[in-house]
């Protein structure tokens, strides 16, 4: 019996253990967050159709909840890999949840009890959370969580509203880690990407200036169902946003930070300077590029509708600094190419497209799996092998190989599937 | 009268903290039909789902109505109790009182009961009129059609074949192997295109289970997902093949740069010409592999074998490029050479960029360099496209390699005059003068002529450019609307080679979710036709994106549209369509509709 | 027109954008006046004049037909038909003069649970101001069309 | 009315079992299940719930070429329509096309609304609130919504109308009042809601003081005439259709003012119905065009194959198609319909057979208005409004 364990619930995971569940085989399908849905489900619309992300992407995930053939396990990592192709035996440890997954109807209840507030992982902190939650309102599993640093009855064992509140009785602080051994013959990687952290480069002045963001912050905000509401505005008043300013290559394309190109910042920035005409058309959007890389299916067409149709200016620089004018409005220094002169412009709000990094967690897997990594940290897939890492029986699909857009990664995915499902005779 | 039990979740205190359940549950019984009604703290509990269970045994429901949550999430799993308790799942109804009644009215509690009530008796309106529901099984045929016998065709084809599913590869040219067979070296490896293709071509024509048809001709296409028939004409004769799945590997040529920047074969040739001329300095014949016919005459700009029996793979050519090439003498290096990008892309008329041409200028610029480091190459550019890892890094080693790039704006575009090629440098902000030996055109990529003829036959859509228009542009990259088709490579949009092999295994992952099924399985909510009322119009037809409904004459002169179950998707755009009333959308027909809002408007109920 | 008039408006949802927009409404807790009444179909294309028509002749104040926004229907081009569908009712619903206001075709995208709401009270507030629709059913023909 | 009553009122009860009602039926001769006879059959033999629950009880188009020729003068038309009505009661009713669109509007005209159907009068039009003379339009303003995919626009046979009205020297009433005359919803088997349309209608046109009430659609004419004094009493007002009026006023056209050959569809309203077949004839020779008659034509013209907006299905296709074949055989270019219903069947036949057959449907108005003398007042001006 094949048996594929998908480490990663993003997009290309799902893509990978639909279509393995879809021949027939058994998928594995390992989260390390309390839901899957991944990155994706954190975007707002996506390029070139600007369909709603959500609307695209939580039918696959209810789909992945409903398939005979698929197990999911969240909170959950992989500490232990031995054999080979074929012929695999996996270890897991899953978190607790502190909730019998089992009994919890995803009902909120005690969300509306619990007494403490954090900031919202998955709303990038621009909202706070309580400390029993569901990761976000689509998600898979449809279950509560406690968040173990910040529940009161864990932490200090006062309160446990959220057991006396829950009919179901699904609150179980006594939840241990769990351990599971799994035999498969063959592993996916699609544990995806994390995005460059620009505090550090204060020639940005992000996190000095406060109406200067990062582009998942960007999509957040603007997201209906984000913390404004879908309403964009600044950080610093609540104003709405007149002028925008979206800087590429932040982080990428440096040799202080990463060589590589993040390949979807030129699109991505593109989309959120439209969405902000759509949402209000007197909105002004200037997009700072070093080349502008849109090679795509229907890319140029799109750019093309964002310079005409929503006014969007495009300008050929590369922004060398931003500062705060005093009154939180950004100031964005470049080079004015056609007088070889440094320019300023204010902006009330300036998006950071911060590259596209290997997440954290990426070199410790590739030691528990035994496979390399390329010279910038990513998952190392040979050009013409595509999506084989180092170790047979062994693939690795989507943004934890290198920064892809959604079509490349599910495409990816979908490769990964049908090599995986090639191995163990 | 049907028998009909209501089953009213508390969802906890979400619903019965802001709605009166019990009030609620007292007015479901006084709906006629409604035989049983109870309440549960969580309907779709293990506990719950035992009740209805129960109830429908015990009370002899005829219909089950759940009052809880949305449908969205939930409708399953109950579908599922009714069916484990003997009943068609198709019976269940869903009425949603916790999304839309107590968690958006919470602070009006009689208005929500009274919500909950209507929507409660619109629910009872329309499980009256329920009907069961099949689900319609079709065999399987395990076998898979690939059309393109190129890297992309191949690579799908065995890794198929290699899951053991037959597969019948066509390929229009005399042989296999595609545009690849012209390239000398691949990026960004820099290693000979040849071995590699040679390794795939004789992996798939060792293969038991691959059948390979070449000068082969696609004639016909008929049947639907799993059971596709398909008539291909090869070595004079025709073949009726049956597959379940086909994938459309057809690739795309260049485009030959007829009349700009004095292209001539001679002194200005395209970068594909380029690979010929490099394989001569390095005197590697291009003799392997019997590719005498592949002089610069015939770069793969036949038309797709698409016609006539025997005609395949003949098919004249559409821009015929200039006589005499190859061209440039192999004897003496050139001291200096200009690539020029874009030529024919990103214009008005052809507004895409092509996405390979900047790292094959950079490929054949370091094979340049490498066979005469004194050459001088430059790359008259507009954008970079070296996105990702690998490409950037190819773009700086270019860069390393001494390649100057120059960048230039359409607004002035370089010009190439008899000596020298003269540019308008944005950077500089001067123009530049450089004498040329060679000057190279990196064209794009375009459809295949017979790209629109195959999508026709195949009955997919196909872009403004001309290539083929997959399913959703996000997560559906290698379908198509059509069930059971798929594409690859870069009859679907230019791609890098190794983002072509990786869409080939990825197509070859879509088939194999329909080839390792016996049977392809309809869902019972799908459109049906009462033929006796059908005028055969057509509207059907045309308002369907995925070809459910079609015309079959059953009698002379009398054609009725047909659904096959297997392809509807249920949506009912064709019912709202139909002007006779012979086309049912099921599980949401006229009656059952007009029902629930007849209820949401009439305490009375007919 | 007083404010306890309660408007009676009937809405039809499609299933993968709009309905999902008012779980989500549901799911975040955004309150609504309880004045509508959603029916779901799978597809805005489904919906038909008949439908729309028969919920007014019943005295319905309002009619909403929400869908996914242009360009990601489910099924690729049902929402079209879902704007030509409204378009001939609105010019009908002018020739029978009930004023056209009554009909509306909203776009509503399953991550919009706010622009359900909002929709919903606008339209509410919108028919509150129009006030009653003139249509009630014992004033028409009383039997219902089932066909 | 119960099943017996129906068949005594409707002379069934004297059915000799002949056959020649079968023989004779349009249906029939499409759909062989179909027979007359039986389905009277089958009520006189006490088992009326049998055609109840039968789709035939909606085959009937009621055209009355049975009934023309029946030997014992059965109205079966009559007997098929109350025994509709007997079914509705039992909650049956036929397949409505359109997603019963047709069958909501004439329902909801029953009601209080205050329509706005007159936007399709045009400059140069003369009409009035008050007078003698009411142009009962009927439904055409709501066939440019329902048909607009037919590419149908029915409100020229309105203003053309008037135009001819005008130059008779009529000044006509024409009323955002005027409901749908009722007939279909007749046909359907609903009497209630006919009633109340006839009630509303003859209110509307007594109080604008009309004596005369002048269809150019022959259902209206007819539902009018001889429907309306069943249901509302007798009617202190006279009905006519348009080219019984016209027929005295042949001078109006110059007789040689067109020249085409043209084939002309009796509507079964105006033919059988109000047995009016000289005066269209009569009326389009005066234009000078050439006069070419089908197959069947007069008391045995076929039908255009639909009624009442139900059972639009393959049978009304086949009937039509033979009828579209039977015009085109006459090597006309032109049929010429003289109701407005007839010509949206047609049309959509027509449609259906894409571009099979080379027709154009043209209603009498536009001929005839096509026609007119040029006069000062009520020109022909062929705007579309």
């Amino acid at each position: 019996m094949k048996t594929v364990m998908v480490i990663g619930g993003g997009i290309a995971g799902i893509q990978t253990a639909l279509d393995l569940a879809e021949m027939g085989i058994q998928v594995h399908l390992v989260e390390r967050l309390p839901s899957i849905g991944g990155r994706m489900a954190q975007l707002d619309k996506t390029f070139p159709t600007n369909d709603c992300s959500t609307c695209i992407l939580s039918p696959k995930m209810n789909e992945c909840a409903r398939h005979p053939n698929i197990a999911i396990h969240t909170c959950a990592e992989v500490t232990a890999l031995d054999g080979t192709a074929g012929d695999f035996t996996v270890r897991l440890v899953q978190r607790p949840r502190y909730v019998d997954a089992a009994k919890c109807t995803g009902c909120g209840e005690c969300t509306q009890k619990c007494p403490v507030k954090v900031p919202d992982a998955f709303d990038m902190g621009l909202r706070q959370r309580k400390a029993i939650y569901l990761y976000f309102p689509q998600a898979i599993p449809q279950v509560m969580t406690i968040d173990p640093e910040a529940c009161l009855y864990l932490t200090k064992g006062k309160c446990g509203n959220c057991a006396k509140v829950c009919q179901a009785g699904a609150v179980d602080f006594a939840q241990q880690p769990r351990t599971l051994e799994l035999h498969v013959t063959a592993v996916v990687v699609a544990t995806g990407f994390d995005f460059f952290d620009p505090t550090g480069l204060t020639q940005f002045g992000y996190q000095e200036c406060p109406n200067v963001i990062t582009a998942l912050e960007y999509e957040r905000l603007i997201s209906a169902s984000g913390p404004t509401g879908g309403r964009l505005l600044r950080l610093s008043d609540g104003q709405p946003v007149r002028r925008i300013g979206f800087i590429q290559c932040v982080g990428s394309r440096d040799v202080r930070h990463q060589l590589f190109c993040s390949s979807v910042c030129c699109m991505h920035s593109s989309k959120q300077a439209v969405l902000a005409a759509e949402h209000d058309s007197q909105v002004e959007s200037f997009v700072f590029f070093t080349d502008f890389r849109a090679s795509g299916k229907g890319f140029r067409e799109y750019v093309a509708r964002a310079e005409q149709e929503y006014g969007v200016r495009y300008i050929r620089s590369r922004v060398a600094r931003i500062t705060d004018d005093g009154a939180h409005n950004p100031v964005i220094r470049y080079e004015d190419m056609a007088t070889s002169r440094p320019a300023q412009m204010t902006v009330d709000m300036a998006v950071l497209a911060t590259s596209l990094m290997p997440r954290p967690g990426t070199a410790e897997l590739a030691r528990v799996l035994g496979i390399e990594l390329d010279s910038y940290g990513f998952v190392k897939t040979e050009p013409f092998s595509p999506v084989a890492t180092s170790r047979p029986g062994i693939f690795a699909a989507g943004c934890c190989a290198g920064p892809f857009d959604i079509p490349e990664s599910v495409t990816q995915a979908s490769a990964a599937a049908a090599r995986a499902a090639r191995v163990g005779g | 009268m049907t028998r009909i039990g209501v089953f009213i979740c508390h969802c906890g205190s979400n619903i019965a903290g802001h709605v009166d359940v019990e009030a609620v549950a007292e007015y479901a019984r006084t709906l006629p039909g409604v035989v049983f009604v109870q309440r549960n703290m969580y309907t779709c509990s293990d506990a719950g789902l035992s009740e209805i269970k129960t109830a429908i045994v015990q009370q002899g429901l005829e219909r089950v109505v759940v009052a809880a949550c949305t449908p969205r999430t939930h409708e399953p799993l109950f579908r599922q109790a009714c069916r484990e308790a003997g009943l068609n799942p198709y019976l269940f109804e869903f009425v949603n009182i916790r999304d839309q009644c107590s968690w958006v009215h919470m602070h009006e509690p009689e208005a929500a009961t009274r919500k909950a009530q209507d929507l409660v008796r619109m629910g009872v309106a329309k499980a009256r009129l329920l009907e069961p529901l099949e689900e319609q099984e079709l065999p399987v045929e395990p076998s898979a059609l690939v059309i393109g016998g190129g890297m992309i065709g191949m690579t799908a084809a065995l890794n198929l074949a290699n899951r053991g599913f037959p597969v019948k590869l066509v390929e229009r040219e005399a042989q296999l192997g595609g545009l690849l067979l012209r390239l000398d070296r691949l990026y960004p490896t820099q290693e000979e295109a040849r071995p590699l293709v040679e390794e795939r071509v004789a992996a798939v024509l060792a293969h038991p289970r691959i059948e390979v048809f070449t000068s082969a001709a696609l004639l016909e296409v008929k049947g639907f997902v799993g059971n596709y028939e398909v008539t291909v004409a090869a070595g004079g004769q025709s073949h009726t093949l049956k597959v379940g799945a086909i994938i459309v590997a057809t690739g795309a040529r260049p485009l030959q740069p007829v009349g700009l920047y004095g292209y001539d074969g001679q002194r200005v040739i395209t970068q594909l010409e380029l690979e010929e001329v490099l394989r001569g300095w390095r005197g590697v014949g291009a003799g392997r592999l019997g590719t005498g016919k592949l002089g610069v005459g015939k770069l793969g700009i036949g038309k797709l074998g698409i016609g006539k029996l025997g005609d395949g793979g003949t098919g004249e050519q559409t821009d015929n490029p200039p006589p005499n090439l190859p061209i440039y003498q192999s004897t003496n290096l050139p001291t200096r050479v200009v690539m020029i990008q874009c030529v024919g892309a990103r214009t008005p008329e052809r507004p895409y960029c092509s996405r390979i041409c900047c790292t094959t200028a950079i490929k054949n610029a370091l094979e340049i360099r490498e066979i005469s480091p004194e050459t001088e190459v430059y790359i008259l550019y507009r954008d970079t496209e070296t996105q990702g890892t690998r490409y950037e890094a190819y773009y700086t080693r270019a860069r390393q390699a001494g390649i100057q790039f120059i960048r230039y704006s359409p607004q002035r575009p370089p010009r190439v005059t008899d000596e020298r090629v003269v540019v308008y440098d944005e950077l500089l902000g001067a123009n530049l003068g450089i004498p040329y030996d060679l000057v190279v055109l990196s064209t794009p990529l375009v459809a295949q002529d017979g790209a629109q003829a195959l999508a026709q036959l195949l009955k997919v859509p196909v872009d403004e450019h001309g290539f083929f228009l997959e399913a959703h542009a996000k997560l559906r990259p290698l379908d198509f609307a059509t069930d059971g088709v798929y594409v690859a490579g870069t009859a679907r949009w230019p791609a890098h080679l190794e983002e072509t092999i990786t869409q080939a295994y990825g197509a070859a992952a879509r088939a194999a979710t329909v080839l390792s099924k016996e049977h392809v399985v309809s869902s019972g909510v799908v459109a049906q036709v009462n033929e006796a009322l059908c005028r055969g119009c057509g509207r059907c037809v045309e308002v369907c994106e995925f070809g459910a409904p079609v015309l079959v004459e059953v009698a002379p002169g009398v054609t009725v549209a047909r659904v096959n179950p297997v392809l509807c998707k249920g949506c009912g755009a064709c019912a709202s369509r139909c002007p006779t009333g012979a086309m049912t959308a099921r599980h949401f027909t006229d009656r059952q509709v007009l029902a629930m809002v007849r209820a949401a408007l009439s305490e009375e109920m007919r | 027109m007083t404010v306890d008039f309660q408007p009676r408006i009937v809405v039809f949802a499609c299933n993968w954008c709009s309905y999902a927009g008012a779980d989500l409404a549901g799911v975040s807790r955004l309150q609504y006046p309880a004045t509508t009444r959603v029916i779901r179909v799978m597809c805005s294309g489904r919906v038909t004049p008949g439908f729309i028509l028969e919920a007014f002749r019943l005295g319905a104040d309002g009619v909403l037909v929400t869908g996914c926004h242009p360009g990601d229907c489910h099924y690729i081009s049902g929402n079209q038909n879902a704007v030509i569908t409204v378009d001939r009712t609105t010019q009908l619903l002018r020739l029978l003069g009930l004023e056209p206001g009554r009909l509306r075709l909203e776009w509503v995208s399953a991550a919009e649970g706010a622009r359900f709401a909002h929709v919903m009270s606008e339209f509410t507030e919108h028919i509150r101001k129009m006030g009653p629709t003139p249509l009630k059913p014992e004033t028409c023909n009383l039997k219902p069309v089932t066909r | 009315m119960g099943p017996e009553e129906i068949a005594r009122r409707t002379r069934a009860t004297l059915c000799l079992d002949c056959g020649k009602c079968t023989a004779s039926c349009p249906v029939t001769r499409v759909d062989r299940t179909y027979s007359p006879r039986r389905t009277v059959e089958r009520v006189l033999l006490g088992r009326p719930e049998e055609l109840i629950h039968n789709d035939h009880l909606w085959a009937c188009l009621t055209c009355g070429q049975c009934t023309l020729r029946c030997p014992s003068g059965v109205d079966y038309p009559a007997f098929v329509v109350a025994m509709r009505a007997l079914a509705r009661q039992a909650d049956v009713e036929g397949a409505y096309a359109h997603n019963a669109v047709m069958q909501q509007l004439m329902m909801i005209m029953a009601g209080p609304l205050k329509q706005q159907r007159t936007g399709w009068l045009s400059k140069g039009l003369r009409t009035a609130k008050r007078g003698e003379d009411f142009y009962f339009v009927g439904c055409l303003p709501y066939f440019d919504v329902v048909f607009a995919d037919l590419g149908v626009v029915s409100t020229t046979a309105a203003r053309d109308t008037v135009r001819l009205l005008n130059a008779m020297g009529i000044t006509p009433v024409v009323s955002d009042d005027e409901r749908c005359c009722g007939a279909d919803l007749l046909l359907n088997g609903d009497e209630e809601g006919f009633r109340r349309l006839a009630e509303l209608n003859v209110q509307t046109i007594v109080a604008s003081g009309a004596q005369r009430v002048i269809c150019s659609c022959p259902e209206c004419a007819n539902a009018l005439r001889n429907d309306y004094p069943r249901y509302v009493g007798r009617l202190p007002f006279t009905v006519v259709h348009l080219t019984e009026l016209l027929a005295d006023h042949l001078d109006l056209f110059a007789p040689d003012s067109l020249d085409e050959v043209v084939t002309y569809q009796d509507p079964c309203r105006l033919g059988r119905y109000l047995g009016r077949y000289d005066e269209p004839r009569a009326l389009l020779q005066a234009t000078g065009v050439e006069l070419v008659e089908m197959e069947r034509s007069r008391a045995n013209a076929l039908c255009c194959g639909s009624a009442g907006w139900v059972a639009c299905g393959r049978c009304a296709k086949a009937i039509q198609t033979e009828r579209l074949r039977q015009a085109q055989a006459t090597g006309a270019r032109r049929l010429i319909t003289a109701c407005p219903k007839c010509r949206i069947h047609l049309s959509c036949a027509l449609h259906d057979l894409g571009g099979e057959v080379p027709l154009e449907l043209e209603d009498i108005t536009a001929l005839l208005a096509r026609a007119l003398k040029a006069k000062g007042k009520g020109r022909v001006t062929n705007d579309e409004g």
